[in-house]
Parts: C-alpha cells; structure tokens; sequence
C-alpha cells in the first residue's frame, strides 16, 4: 500500500479539447494542465460535459478534437483508476470481489487483506460477501469508491464519488480518499463546494454552451482541509461568487 | 425434505400422469384410429413386449444426446466467441452457420456418411448440427450487447480482451446463453433422431421410423414415449442448473 | 474371415430374408466371411456409399441402375435378390376406384423413393386416362396412412408382399392394379450393386453363394428362419411382419448370378421411352453376371 | 447512396461469391465425386436447365416460409405471453411445448396430414412447429427477466398487468426476442423443407427429395443453391429490422 | 395542473414497522405519522434502511410486520408518486414519453403540454426527444423528476431526488418541487441537511441497528424557505446536533 513517490505521478496535461455530438458541441478548446500529485475539483452545472471530459480523459471515448497526455511523455493508459457517475458494479460479484475487481482482470493475484481493509474504512467490511443487488445506494457508491482506490493507480479520476453519502459517511470517506491519494494526480468530479474545497488543491470550473473552463482557483493549504479551516471557508465563499457569476452570464 | 423440494419432485409426475390422462381420453372419445394415435394402454403394452429393443434403443439415442448436446453446445460457444472476437470472421461466418441450418438431412447424410462412417459420429454430428446453432445465436446476441460501462471500467483497468471476455462478457451474457441453451436442450432429442436418420441401425428415432414403416404404431409411440420423457426431464435438469447459474438475475416473473 | 458390409436399401424387413438366413445358418461363414448388415432410412444413400468405396454390396431397385449409370456412378449390378416386381398401385374399397380409368381426377400418393410417378404415369397413359388429369402427391412413407385417411385415392409403391397384407390387416378390401398388366415392364425387384473396381473381387462372389445357400436353407426351414429372424429383431415380431415372411419366400430369385439380359434392356428402352435417362448405356456398363466360384 | 450503404449492399454479394469460389475449389481439388458435392458449373447449368420447375417451387417455398415464419412468431409470441400471464398455464403449456419439440415428423405426419389435408396447410403447420419454439422460449425468457425498477415504478402507476405486459415487459423484452427470432429465421427454410417431407407435389423439398431418390444431384444441389440464399437474404433482412427496432439497446461488439 | 385541495390530501400512518433481510433486522417497530398535506424530510446514514421504507410506504415491498395505510381510511395504492434512488428511465422512450409514462401505462390521453411546461421547468426543454443514453446523469434524474410532477398525485415519495444535481440546479428545481408539491402529502429522503430544512414541515432521522426513527424535529414558517431563512440555518444547526448524537451513540 506504499504509494508511488510523488515524482512518479504524472500530471495531465488537456489541450485544445473539443467534444461534439452531432450538431451540439458540448465543448471546445479546453486547455487545462494538472500538475502531477495534484487533487483537481471539477465543477460544474449538470449537463455541462464534466462527466464527457473525465471518460475522455480516462481514454472511455474519443474527443472530436484536442489531445490528452501524461507529462511525462509515458502513455496515461493503464494509470488511471476511474470511477464512473454510476457504480458500475458486476452484479454477479460479491462486494469484495467487486472490489478486487482491478487484480482479476489482469490475472493478478487479488489482495484480499487489501480489499478488506478498505472495506473496512468504507463501512462495508461485514458485507463483503453480499451481492451488489442486496446493497443500499451508498453501500453500492462505496463498494465502487473501494474497488477505485483498490486499484492504486498514480492517476485517480471520479465523477461524483460521495453523492449518494450522508454528511458524516461522506467526510469520513472523503478523508479516507485523501489520505489514500496523497501525491496522487487526482481529478474529482463534485456538486458539492464545500467538498470541491475541502479535498482540493486546485478548482475548475466548467460553464457556458458551448462549455470552457475557468481559471483555476487555488485553495491555501493541504487538503483535507478541517471542517473548520478558515481557507476552506473563505474559498468556499469565493467559489461559491465564481459559479453564481458563471451561472448568471 | 423439505414440502417444497417434495413439491418439485411431484409436480413434474403429476404433469405427465394428467397428459397421459388427457392422451387416453383423446383415443378414447374421439374416432382418431388406432394406427394414428394409439391409446397409452396399447402403448403401454408394447413398451412392455418390446423392453429389450427399447432399452437398448434409448441408451443409444439418450448417449446421442448427451454426446450431440455437449459438443454442440461446445461449438455453439465458440462460434459466439470467435464472432465477437472478430468482426471481419463473423462476416464469413454466418452465413455458413445459417447454410448449415437451411440444408436438409437427405441432401448432407451421404456427405457426413463419407466422412464420418455409419457408426455413432455421423449421428452425433448430425445432432450437433441441429443443436449448436440457437446457443450460437443467442450468446452471440448476449455477448455482443453488454453494458457498456462494464466494459470501460474494465478497459481502464488494463484488462485484456481475453480477461474482458473471460470475466466481463462471459457472464453478461450468461442470460442470453441460457436462453439458447434452453432451446437447444429441447430440440436435442430430435437432434439425434435426426442422426439417425443418417445411416442408423439403432436408437429410438431408429425403432420409430422402422416402426412407423411398418405401421406398428403402438411400438412407434412406445418409443416416442420414453423420448418425450427423456426430453422433458433433461429440460427441467437444464432448466433448474441455469436458474442456480444466473443467482444474480432475478426472475421477475411472479409479479406479472 | 474376410470382413464385408453390406447396405440394405431400408430397413430390416422380410425382403431381406435370404441374407438373413445366410446369417443364421452359418453360410457366410461357411464362405470365410464376416459380413456386417447396415440399414439405412434412407434408400437414395447405399448407391452413393458405394460409390464412393464405403461398403462391398448394397441393395438397391432395378430402375436405379439406370439412374445411375445416367450420372456415372460407377457401381454394376453384381446380383438377384428378389427377381420379380412387388410393386402395385393399390386403392381400397369405397375410394370408388374399380378400373385404372377411375383415377382420372383423382389424386395418387407415392413416395419419392423411387421412380413411381413414371410408373403410374405409364400406367395410366396405358389405361388411357392423361396422367395430366391425376395429381401425384409425394405421401413420403405413409401409403397406408394416406391411403386409409382418404387423403389420396390410391397409392404406387405398396408392396405385395407387405402393404396390400396390411390393408387387409386393417379391415379394408384393397384394390390392385399390377404395373405389368399396364405397359410397365418386369423388374428385378432388389438386386445387389458393387463398386465396379471390386465387382469381380472374390467375396463379392463368395457372398452371393453364401446368400444362395441362405435362401435355400430359407426354402427349406421358413419356420426356423422366422424364429432367428425375430429372435435378433424381437420388434418385428408381429403378424404382419409373418405373414410377408412367408409370402414373400417365392419371389426370391433361385440363383442370384444370374441375369436376365432382356429383361434389363427392356426395362432400359422403358427409361429411355420415357426420358428418364439422358443417354442409353450399354448393359455390361450397369449389370454384369459373375461366375460362381 | 452513400459509401456505407454501398457497402452494406455489396458485402453480402462478396460473401456469396466468395463461398461459391470456395465451393468451386473443394470440387475442383479434392477427390469429391461429383455425385456427392457437384461442381457450381455444373449446378449452375442445373438451374438454368431446370429454371421453370425451380421458380415454381421457389414461389411455393417462399410462402411456406414467409407464412410459416409470421405464423410461428405469432403463436411463439402468444404462448410466452400466455405464460407470462399465468405461472399456472407455464407449468402445463411448457411440457407441451417441449413434446411438440422431441416428436419427430414421421410420427406427426400422419395426424398432420389427417387434419390438414396435403396442401398448403399441413406443409405451413409444421414449418410453424420446427420455428416457434426458439421464439417463445426466447421471448419467454426476456419477457421475465426485467429490470425489477421498471416494473415497481409501473406498479406505483397504477398500470394494469395488461400495460405492464405491453409497455415494459414487452420492451424490456425485445432484445431477448429478437436473438430467438434470428434463430427462427435461420431454420424458417429447413422448417418449410420438412413441412413438405410430410407430403407434398411442390416446393424446393419436393425438388430436392425427387432429385435426390434419381441422384440427379446437380438439381438437388441447385435447389439448395436457391434455399440458402433465400436463407442468408432473408436472415439478413431480419437482422437489419431488429438493429433498427433496437435502437436504445447498442451493440458493444465494435468494441471487444 | 391545480393540485387537489389540501383535504383531499391523505396522511401517512406507519405502525409497528419492522423490516427483516434473512437474519439481520433493518428496523423495528417504527411508528409515524404523516400529516396530510405535510412534507417530510427523513435523513439517516448510508444503509440505514431509508429507501426500504420508502419502498414500503410505495407499496412495493412487504415489510416483516407492521401496517402502513393512509389517514383517510382508502387505500394507499393509486395515490402515490414515486421516485426511486435510480432514475429507472426507461431507455427505449424519449425524455418526454418518460415523463409521460404514466399517462401511458394507464391508457389515458397524454399532456404532453403538461410534460413540455415541466420539461422546461427543469430545463430540459430542448432535449425532450432525446432517449435517456444520450443524457447525463444529473438530465437523468431531472427527466424522473419531472416524470414524478406529472403525476400529480396527492402522496408524493421521493429518494435522493436531487443528488446529482449541481447547487443551483437543485435550489431551482427544489423550488420547482415545493411549488407543485404544496398542500401534498410528502415524504423525501436526503442527505443533506440544508436540503431538509429548507423543504421540509418535519424532519424525521432513521438511525441505529435495528433502526428506530427519532422524534420528528419541526422546522418553523412555510417551505420552501429562502437559504437565508433565520429559522432555516437555526434548525439546520439543530438537526446537525440531533444527527451528531444519533450518529456517536
Ligand atoms: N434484497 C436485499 N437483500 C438483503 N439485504 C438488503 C436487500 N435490500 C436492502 N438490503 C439491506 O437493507 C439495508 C437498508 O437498505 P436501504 O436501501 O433501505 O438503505 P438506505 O437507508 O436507503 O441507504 P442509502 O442512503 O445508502 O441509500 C441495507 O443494509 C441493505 O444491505
Ligand atoms: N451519447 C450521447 N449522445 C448525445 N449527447 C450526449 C451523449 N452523451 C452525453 N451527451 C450530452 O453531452 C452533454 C454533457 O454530458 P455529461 O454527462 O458530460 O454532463 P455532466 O457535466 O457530467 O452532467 P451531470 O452533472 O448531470 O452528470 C449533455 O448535454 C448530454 O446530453
Ligand atoms: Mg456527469
Ligand atoms: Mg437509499
């Protein structure tokens, strides 16, 4: 479970992306550099093409245009832990083979201690061997969120992991995912500012028809923040004017 | 036992006594002839003189079965994998797939007779021609139309295509295979009378046609009798292993 | 003892009598061979078998021998099994049927084993009714049924051995008419074909000696013979099946060498009358007489 | 007309040609008698030779497929349904269901052609027999494998079994029918063929089986010719209607 | 589109609860009552039960004992709006003919001006002949929204509707919600607590194992409540308490 020294993590590095389908651009020309070992929040209003960018950047589908690329030159292909808006997981595994997923289908040999202590820190761990269709919503959310950060990849990438959480599940899994993707290039997908700037050391912003991205806003200090931190508070308050602006043009 | 497996157990004998009850009173009240549908006493007294025959019989065809089943469910998966595997093999091999199921048994037989001889592979063959192509067809269907989602979790954790099959497709597809697999258990028992057809001397189809030629109907229906039997316990066995199999897929079907 | 298979044209049944009884009374290995009897459902398929090399002997009918050697198989008639025609064109009591010239209108079932429709169309053209005025309905296997279900008025291919017995059996007068009276040449009812290339090979020989002294045994002891016959195919044991068992015992040929030249050449101009080869071959290119040994 | 619609149109005729070069190679270079696998040429001037009797029973064929194939998907159809609705009728429908499977022709012949007479009639039954089964149990399997939600969802809408039936079930459903109604077309063909086994004076089988009794095997083999490709054409027509109904379920096969 | 007259709109009463999965007991025993015309927020932890009683309350699934049954004496069934955790669209129909599934399935004449007015509302409009593939996950949801508003029924269910909504998406829609589910009869699971108070007459927590409901807390003044309702922070602050403990014990 030693993660990969942060020179090792790659950044990612979007230039010129463009998404079309049909006559609708979702997007065009987004640039955006993550330096490697950063956690990137992404927000954004539904529909706006977060999720799209994350599959592109994960190498799901194809942009019309634009490229993506690890800053070390290296291909990002088979770095990338991804977890999907839905929880996507096998419903004929049980939630730590689930989790332990990543290892089976690269033949690996599974790491069951592994898996069940992060099911442990999910809450799941007297689940492990229940079906997926015999989960709640969170549980299913936190089952996927494991089987993410099972896979130990430099480059994480989520779209709206907490969700379906409750606010005490949810800080104590958001606490988890920071402690775990330390010097990890993380990308996070999330409607939740307070979240965005908790775990974040960068925020993006994407808006507008077609979409562009804002200006990164850097939050001070290491994620996670306390609750209480005072730079969480007062980015908070900050994004909190950037997306009513972007809203409202 | 528990009044539940007491309940599966009976329920497929209660059936075939009430067919059977049903059949009597067809030869019974209608003014069908006895060498068009004979009646199950008729029946069943031939099942009796001819023990000998029919015992031999079925152990042929029911080896047939077994036999023209496996391989031609065997073959029907790997033809479904091959096709998914490749597109460009799946263009050059459908249609030989759907030439095997439009020609006739007369037009083949001395074909697979030349190749295969007269003993028991020709018939196997035969049945394994009739059987592989409805598990083909429906676990390609299954195969091919998988959640996409599953498929890029799996592609971003470096899975293989083999490993993407292996464990991805494979068990998607489990719900379509079992549909074909259904299909093909059903028509298996035709699929070996239908060897026999082929250069046979011996098995059920082989008693019914010889009996049906010689108009000794009731011998005809004692055979055909024992292959129902056979047909409709090897579907129930089928049957009851898939629904073990697909745990995961929940049968909806008791709130219509 | 020299191994031999030999292909029946059906399945096992009374007309097979004769190398039967060559079985069961030891004379095929009397003649050092060990023969293997395979009956297929299908009587197109032993020809092509033997063409194509995979068995010794077949039996087949005699008109075939001329469809044959039409398409170059290269197979000959190496002997006699039954020497006489069985074939009638049957009808029952109540169709209506009296005379051939009944049918016109009517519809007469056959199966498409054989070259029946020409025969009933011979028939016909000989009783004067156009065979365009007769709808040949291919029945497949069910004369009798067709036949007693009024499905068709009367049915070509019933044997006389066999189905006309059978229609007795059932309670119903059978009507006959026999294809010789009505234009259509004798023939050989079965005969035995072998590959040209091993047609003059020993066994071949050897066995329809062994089959001669089969059928005579056959003459002489018709009630052992039955009891063997039913004691390896306990499924035939019937009445039906006994009584063509004894009928049938004089039409089987005496000497199974022989051949009878004009009967052969007769029955070859028939075919080539009607169109049913395209060339006329020589008779030495699908029948031939061998020696005894 | 676009590239890809070109292609679409010329692939299959690249693929027919491509079998028959095939063909033509097999017969050409290896020792196979003519009498057992005739050569394309020779089969070709077969069909030229005989065109007038082939077209018409080509007609003849044709409907008996075309009316065979809309009777069996429509009784295929109405019997999962009919099971759908009622697990009681399930139990005693399917052993039915699986004797109409496991009873060979000949022994059917004679009943079938006792009630349906030799016409058309009795050649279409049994076509419907060989076809609907694949259909039903498809169907049958799709229809009661639904997304549990969708039908809940339905339920709190107060929507009778009835529009349950009718607008979730039978969509839900499709995919699952339309891998059963590939196999039914698929045998569709040989269906007709042994629908005129039974008794016929017409037809592609009637040819064949004539064809084959005077081993006249290029027309038999020109027969075949013909009945495959009304096999393969109208496979793929089936094919391209069930793509276009399925437009919501997307094939993953581009992607393995 | 006039909603039935708050009389008509029928209470919830929940009796003795209990709900049992093979050996493990959700809860047990819970007790409420709904007033007629009241929107209920229940809140609790990530597998606590919620969904599985919403789904009772829906009549979709039998609990291990217990009744539930409406103040009116009629029957539950037929009157009731439900939205389940998952958009549970389905995918061969247009956004539109989502919305109007009920209608549908019921035989009756579609409002398709109706469906459009509300498609609009949720700001869908534009994509009303799209199929559900061709959404993202927050459109999804808005589409099984709209798709509960149309039809407007006197009891209204909803699990996490607006999870996956963006902040000012969820304001806009939560307004849209409290607008057309006045003097209706509702209960709406969330988690989040800002979303509760600012909706809700009551709010109910589910927590413990077996879980027991907590007293219901009351939220003063009318929802929806503008975000700076002085009531609305207090009893936001108050509820965080009650969860806290809940949450610690
Ligand atoms: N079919 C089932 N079989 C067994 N256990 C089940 C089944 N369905 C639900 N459960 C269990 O019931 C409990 C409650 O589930 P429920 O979905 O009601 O939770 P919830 O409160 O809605 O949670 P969440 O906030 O995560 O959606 C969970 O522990 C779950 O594992
Ligand atoms: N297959 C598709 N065909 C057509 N349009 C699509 C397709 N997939 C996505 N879109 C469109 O692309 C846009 C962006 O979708 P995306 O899922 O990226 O949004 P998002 O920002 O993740 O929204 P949310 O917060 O709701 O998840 C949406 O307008 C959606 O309708
Ligand atoms: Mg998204
Ligand atoms: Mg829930």
């Amino acid at each position: 479970m030693t993660p990969p020294a942060a020179a090792t993590c790659p950044g990612i590095i979007i230039e010129g992306l463009t998404l079309r389908f049909g006559e609708r651009t979702i997007f065009e020309g987004l640039n955006l550099e993550i330096t490697g070992g950063q956690f990137v929040a992404l927000l954004g209003t539904s529909g706006v093409g977060k999720s799209s960018l994350l599959k592109i950047v994960a190498g799901l589908s194809k942009p019309s245009a634009g490229t993506v690329r690890a800053s070390d030159g290296r291909p990002l292909q088979g770095r990338i832990a991804y977890m999907g808006q839905t929880d996507l997981l096998y419903p004929w595994l049980t939630v730590q083979q689930n989790v332990m997923l990543g290892t089976r289908l690269r033949g690996e040999k599974p790491d069951v201690e592994r898996a069940m202590h992060l099911l442990k820190r999910v809450g799941l761990a007297e689940r492990a061997k229940a079906l997926p269709m015999e989960l709640s919503g969170g549980m299913k959310q936190r089952t996927a969120i494991a089987r993410t950060l099972y896979e130990n990849r430099p480059i994480v990438l989520m779209d709206e992991p907490f969700s379906a959480l409750d606010t005490f599940t949810r800080a104590r899994i958001q606490e988890l995912a920071a402690e775990l993707l330390v010097d990890r290039t993380a990308l996070l997908i999330t409607h939740d500012p307070f979240e965005a700037c908790r775990l974040g050391h960068h925020l993006v912003a994407l808006a507008g028809h077609p979409a562009v991205l804002g200006a990164p806003i850097l939050v001070p200090g290491q994620p996670p923040r306390a609750p209480d931190d005072p730079h969480l508070l007062e980015t908070q308050g900050h994004l909190m004017r950037v997306l009513t602006e972007l809203e409202t043009e | 036992m528990t009044r539940q497996t007491l309940g599966k157990i009976f329920r497929p004998i209660v059936t075939l006594v009430v067919l059977i009850l049903v059949w009597w009173a067809i030869t019974a009240f209608t003014s069908l002839p006895p060498y068009m549908l004979p009646s199950p006493v008729t029946v069943a007294q031939a099942l009796v003189a001819q023990q000998q025959t029919l015992v031999w019989a079925t152990a042929t065809t029911f080896s047939e079965i077994i036999l023209g089943l496996a391989a031609g469910t065997i073959l029907g998966m790997a033809l479904a994998l091959a096709m998914v595997f490749s597109p460009i093999l799946q263009r050059w091999l459908m249609p030989l797939l759907l030439l095997s199921q439009a020609i006739p048994v007369f037009a083949l037989a001395p074909l697979l007779v030349l190749w295969f001889g007269f003993g028991m592979a020709s018939k196997v063959v035969m049945a394994v021609l009739v059987i592989f192509f409805p598990v083909t067809a429906s676990f390609f269907d299954g195969l091919r139309r998988v959640e996409i989602g599953w498929l890029d979790l799996a592609r971003t954790m470096n899975a293989s295509p083999w490993a993407m099959l292996r464990h991805v497709r494979l068990f998607a597809a489990l719900p379509a295979f079992g549909s074909g697999l259904r299909v093909a258990t059903a028509i298996a028992p035709i699929g070996a009378i239908i060897g026999e057809w082929v250069g046979s001397s011996a098995g059920l189809g082989y008693v019914m046609m010889n009996a049906n030629a010689r108009i000794q109907t009731d011998v005809m229906f004692a055979a055909l009798t024992i292959l129902s039997v056979m047909a409709i316990v090897l579907w129930v066995i089928v049957d009851r292993v898939l629904k073990r199999i697909l745990y995961w897929a929940p049968d909806t079907i008791a709130a219509p | 003892d020299q191994k031999m298979t030999i292909l029946l044209d059906w399945f096992v049944n009374p007309d097979h009598a004769p190398i039967l009884a060559a079985e069961y009374s030891g004379a095929f290995k009397r003649h050092g061979l060990d023969v293997t009897i395979i009956a297929p459902a299908d009587p197109s398929l032993p020809p092509r078998q033997i063409a194509a090399g995979q068995a010794d002997l077949a039996l087949t009918y005699q008109p075939q021998l001329y469809l044959m050697a039409d398409e170059g198989l290269p197979v000959v008639r190496v002997g006699t099994l039954i020497n006489k025609p069985l074939n009638v064109l049957a009808s029952i009591d109540g169709s209506g049927i009296k005379t051939m010239a009944d049918f016109k209108g009517k519809k007469i079932g056959y199966s498409v084993a054989g070259l029946d429709d020409s025969v009933v169309d011979t028939m016909l053209e000989h009783a004067g009714v156009s065979p365009k005025d007769v709808t040949l309905v291919n029945v497949n296997f069910a004369l009798v049924t067709a036949l007693t279900s009024h499905q068709v008025d009367g049915v070509i291919g019933a044997y006389r051995n066999f189905e006309v017995n059978e229609l007795k059996d059932m309670g119903k007068t059978p009507v006959v008419f026999i294809p010789e009276d009505y234009g259509v040449p004798a023939d050989d009812e079965l005969v035995l074909i072998a590959n040209k290339k091993e047609a003059h090979d020993p066994k071949i020989a050897a066995f329809l000696e062994a089959m001669q002294e089969g059928a005579a045994y056959l003459q002489a002891h018709p009630d052992e013979m039955w009891a063997a016959f039913i004691k390896q195919h306990p499924d035939l044991n019937n009445k039906l099946n006994k009584t063509a068992w004894y009928q049938t015992l004089p039409y089987f040929a005496k000497d199974p060498f022989t051949l009878d030249q004009k009967r052969y050449t007769d029955y070859e101009q028939f075919m080539l009358d009607h169109k049913l080869i395209k060339t006329k071959p020589a008779l030495a290119d699908y029948a031939i007489e061998l020696k005894a040994p």
